[in-house]
């Protein structure tokens, strides 16, 4: 079982690493025949890798897509916003009690036109995600995420946010500034909207840290992206008092892009490019874009009521139950 | 002796002081200790009866079943286990009562069952009940007992955070007021959603109130804990309850409050000078 | 110059504290002459008491009037409370940080109608006081004071505040969490209600702490109130660079309740009972009970929009200025 | 050699790294001394130059004057005094002005006016210019700079918090952004009213920015301040400002802040896709 997604990129970075040698080599060599059987063998090695990537990636697990969804080379929150989006101001401040690194947000355009940001963004290094807190935003996060979804209302500028965090900070701190409240009422922020709001899940989709600035009129979601009610460690602890049988739980828990797609949970899948959107972010890039373009547009014919009637039904359809009859239950 | 519960009928042991009650006197005073003021948990039966007008409550959308879409290892051997012990469908039962004389939407979770979690029932029969009064001017009533949403539900119970957020919003359009009662314990899930964004919010003493478990919390531990960590108490100087209420003055304090934040719905117009 | 109000009740003191002990030798006394003449002897003193205080109180120095202002004899918040209002339910959360105690608010009956109530609390001994904050309340008195507006507008309750305050709290941890954004705040929100709100100035009004939760359709004030933009003391350091000429100040200052009525910055000044409204608080909460009454009254008639417009009107020609034409100015 | 003031017209001192700058150079520069960064203050003009599309500033409302109501003791000689002084009839400076192009209504603070302090001419300009945007369909920007309410003016200058408070409210009802920028000092009774709630906060470095004079809060100190405190920096920390701007990205940072939330305004819809 695998413990981190390097394991099964390690045959890739072998291969790429003697690709990288017989090119070189190949280069250097001035027989033309010799290198010519370099290069072939550089293309047999690069088929090879493709191959492997190919098949590896078809066949993830539940558990290896948390390890890749949790991976530090996905791309993240700004890298997104660098490419997708232009022109991104970044506004910090809450208005009560600090300014929160995890939750990013403020205005930029797409297309030209301006929308409103929210989202987590992890780091790559310790120092990045110290300053980050690993992406788990504490209050004050999710209340500027509030402010900056009522100020899109007033403005008029549709919302985009791109999910992606492990769960909302946990620590006492937060509980005593009221984490539960602030995710709730970012919950309640966003259905009160009258513009269109689309939510990409980018990365790790955790929980009610995750959902608290999903509530979306259309939800997409990247192809090994995540979107768990609790993480499969923490499942496998409570339920099997083990917490090492997170890939049973991340089996169980259908937390991966295909369940939740079927499960009518997010509204569109957005395929990644050969490999995980890591190994080709501008593709990937393209593709956010393209979804986010493409939901905007099919919500633009709508009225700032309908907009907000329609999140709401989306919600509040949520979930399978089977009802028997009022007659039958008396 | 197990907590709070009957011995042969006719003694009870304190769990948190340890003291020997009498059975029948334990259940007449709402299953809150004598001697230190522990308040036990009550079954949803049992909240019902101690908190609405005697026989007011009708339960509605006793009908609805889970759907075990995920096929959870275990869920429902588990659930059927529920249903037994507790005769109920699922962890919230809902309904119309009144608090004197004064018409509600009422709904109160049953801790015993898989630990009040929320799926997609309860937060089906949550979402109704808040509905039900933004859509016929009634006040809201939910008692909260649950550890959070239910894992065995996976993305499904998620979603019901959301679900049942919506309805609050219908509530607040409608202008009818929101009263959420957090009694032992009132966690995660469910406090990270409907429950948090109550017009009001009660607590009983010393209910444990939190966002995340004590696992968890610990692990994220850079802070202290403070010994009263995800109390009633401790929530309420945290400014997320208005008031820690005892069981035997929670019906007074919830009419008090029907009446003064419902008036404009029983009148039409509550406007003094109008 | 007096430094307390004590200074000039002293008197008081003494000819009431002789009154009791001639009146307890008078009911001793069996000889019916000797008693009439200790009755009358009370009878005098008595008189004596009543001229003085009368004279005493009509001729009030502005800073003695802040001096009474700040008495802890005068009525406080839960005193009108428990009198002027039935069946108060406090409501103590602001949803963000904590529990302030210098700030009181919730529900209550106002004539078997429901009004929302907010206002500050003093204390009366060392232990209330530091219990209270002094009635200076931090960012989340404000803010819960918010909640309460807001509540009160969703379910269309008058809201009425009584205004009791030294000044906001001015220490590091308030300015960390915002006092200044949430007396800012606290006045937006009193803006947007379509209910009626009428305020009364009971005792302190101090500047910003004050004027937080007296943005009212109907600003009253109880005579011997005082609303001031800045402390005396605190002006005189500032002007004179000597706060012991506090007098001054307050003399300069304008913050008596007549000066406030003229200057148009209280509609109305609620007459106290002779010498204050310390010597008879049923008086005293019976004249603001008629105050708040009529007020709302008066208000009664007016439509969520127009009491909104009338708010907005009454703060919005706050203030004189001259005004040179425009063609004159170029 | 007083705050960066012209010695002899060639040189001046900077107060706060005390080295010696040429004098063209640092008005060049905007008075951001080159050597340690201090953002010197700056007069309303020059602050207007620097801000808004060259020539487009149109000052209005130049004709308020203030009363001496409660004929405060040496009001109206320092009055004289300021006007002869700065060369404006107040502390604040309104008008139509442009950002590449596009129309804003602008205010601008003369701290050198009587410490920037608010009386009834200023409250009135501020919410005349809050008004203007939301009548007109306008951004507002105003630079603040300010001591707090003017003492002068007693009661009259405290209800101008409440004023030009009223006058966001309806930049908020018309959906008009408003952006405060707060320059050195930005304090009490200007800090707590308009300014705090305006929909962006920018600051200058090193700013000094908050709601109790140095002496009130020094009084008031249970927790030690930490050396940072009431600094644009730690006010940033603090949540209550959203970004540090350095003087010469400011004009840019506009630009790109009434570009994006005002662009509904412009086009009359500016929803992607619609
Ligand atoms: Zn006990
Ligand atoms: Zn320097």
């Amino acid at each position: 079982m695998a413990k981190t997604w390097k394991e099964w990129e390690q045959p890739v970075l072998e291969l790429e690493q003697m690709i990288e040698r017989l090119e070189r080599a190949a280069q250097r060599e001035t027989d033309p025949a010799k290198r010519g059987a370099a290069e072939e063998k550089v293309q047999e090695l690069k088929q090879r890798r493709d191959t492997y990537v190919q098949l590896r990636y078809s066949r993830l697990t539940p558990w290896e897509e948390v390890l890749l969804a949790r991976a530090e080379t996905r791309p993240y929150l700004l890298d997104y916003v660098g490419t997708v989006f232009t022109d991104f101001t970044e506004l910090e401040g809450d208005r009560r009690y600090g300014s929160d690194r995890a939750m990013v947000g403020g205005p930029a355009f797409l297309d030209g036109r301006p929308v409103m940001i929210v989202g987590q963004q992890k780091g790559r290094n310790l120092q990045e995600r110290t300053f980050r807190n690993f992406a788990m935003s504490k209050p004050e996060g999710y209340r500027k995420a509030i402010r900056l979804f009522e100020m899109a209302d007033r403005f008029r500028m549709p919302v985009v946010t791109l999910v992606d965090t492990p769960a909302a900070d946990p620590g006492v701190e937060s509980e005593g500034r009221g984490i539960a409240e602030a995710i709730a009422a970012s919950m309640l922020a966003m259905f009160g909207l009258r513009v269109p709001v689309v939510s990409v899940l980018i990365g790790e989709g955790g929980s009610g840290g995750a959902i608290a600035i999903a509530v979306a009129n259309k939800v997409l979601m990247l192809e090994h992206a995540i979107y768990s009610v609790i993480p499969p460690e923490g499942c496998a602890a409570i339920l099997w008092r083990d917490p090492s049988k997170g890939p049973e739980a991340a089996a169980a828990l259908g937390l991966t892009s295909s369940s939740a797609l079927e499960l009518g949970i997010v509204d569109k899948v957005l395929p990644e490019p050969f490999g995980g959107a890591h190994r080709n972010f501008a593709e990937a890039a393209a593709t956010v874009k393209t979804g986010i373009l493409e939901a905007l547009s099919e919500l633009g014919p709508m009225s700032p009521d309908e907009i907000k009637r329609h999140r709401y039904d989306r919600f509040r359809k949520a979930g399978s139950f089977e009802e028997a009859s009022r007659a039958a239950v008396r | 002796m197990p907590s709070g519960e009957a011995d042969a009928g006719r003694f009870v042991q304190c769990t948190s002081c340890r003291k020997t009650l009498f059975s029948a006197d334990f259940e007449h005073e709402l299953r809150v200790c004598r001697f230190c003021g522990h308040h036990h948990r009550l079954s949803a039966r049992d909240r019902i009866a101690c908190t609405f007008d005697e026989g007011s409550f009708e339960e509605t959308d006793a009908g609805l079943r889970t759907v075990d879409v995920l096929k959870f290892p275990d869920y429902m051997p588990k659930h059927e286990q529920a249903v037994t012990k507790t005769g109920m469908n699922d962890s919230v039962m809902i309904g119309r009562a009144k608090l004197d004389g004064m018409p509600v939407s009422a709904g109160v979770a049953e801790f015993g069952f898989m630990g009040g979690s929320m799926g997609v029932v309860a937060g089906e029969k949550v979402t109704r009940c808040l509905e039900r009064g933004a859509e016929e001017g009634m006040p809201v009533i939910m008692v909260c007992a649950s550890g959070g949403a239910r894992m065995q539900e996976g993305l499904s119970s998620l979603v019901q955070m959301a679900k049942t957020t919506v309805a609050v919003e219908r509530c607040r359009e409608a202008g009818v007021p929101f009263i959420a009662v957090m009694t032992d314990p009132t966690m995660a899930g469910v406090l990270a959603s409907y429950a948090s964004v109550a017009d009001v919010i009660l607590a009983e003493p010393k209910a444990m109130i939190g966002f995340a478990g004590a696992r968890v919390s610990k692990q994220a531990q850079v802070v202290k804990a403070p010994s009263d960590f995800q109390t009633a108490e401790w929530v309420n100087k945290s400014g997320m309850v208005d008031r820690i209420v005892e069981r035997r003055d929670m019906r007074g304090t919830l009419i008090a409050l029907v009446r003064a934040l419902g008036a404009h719905l029983r009148t039409g117009k509550a406007l003094v000078g109008a």
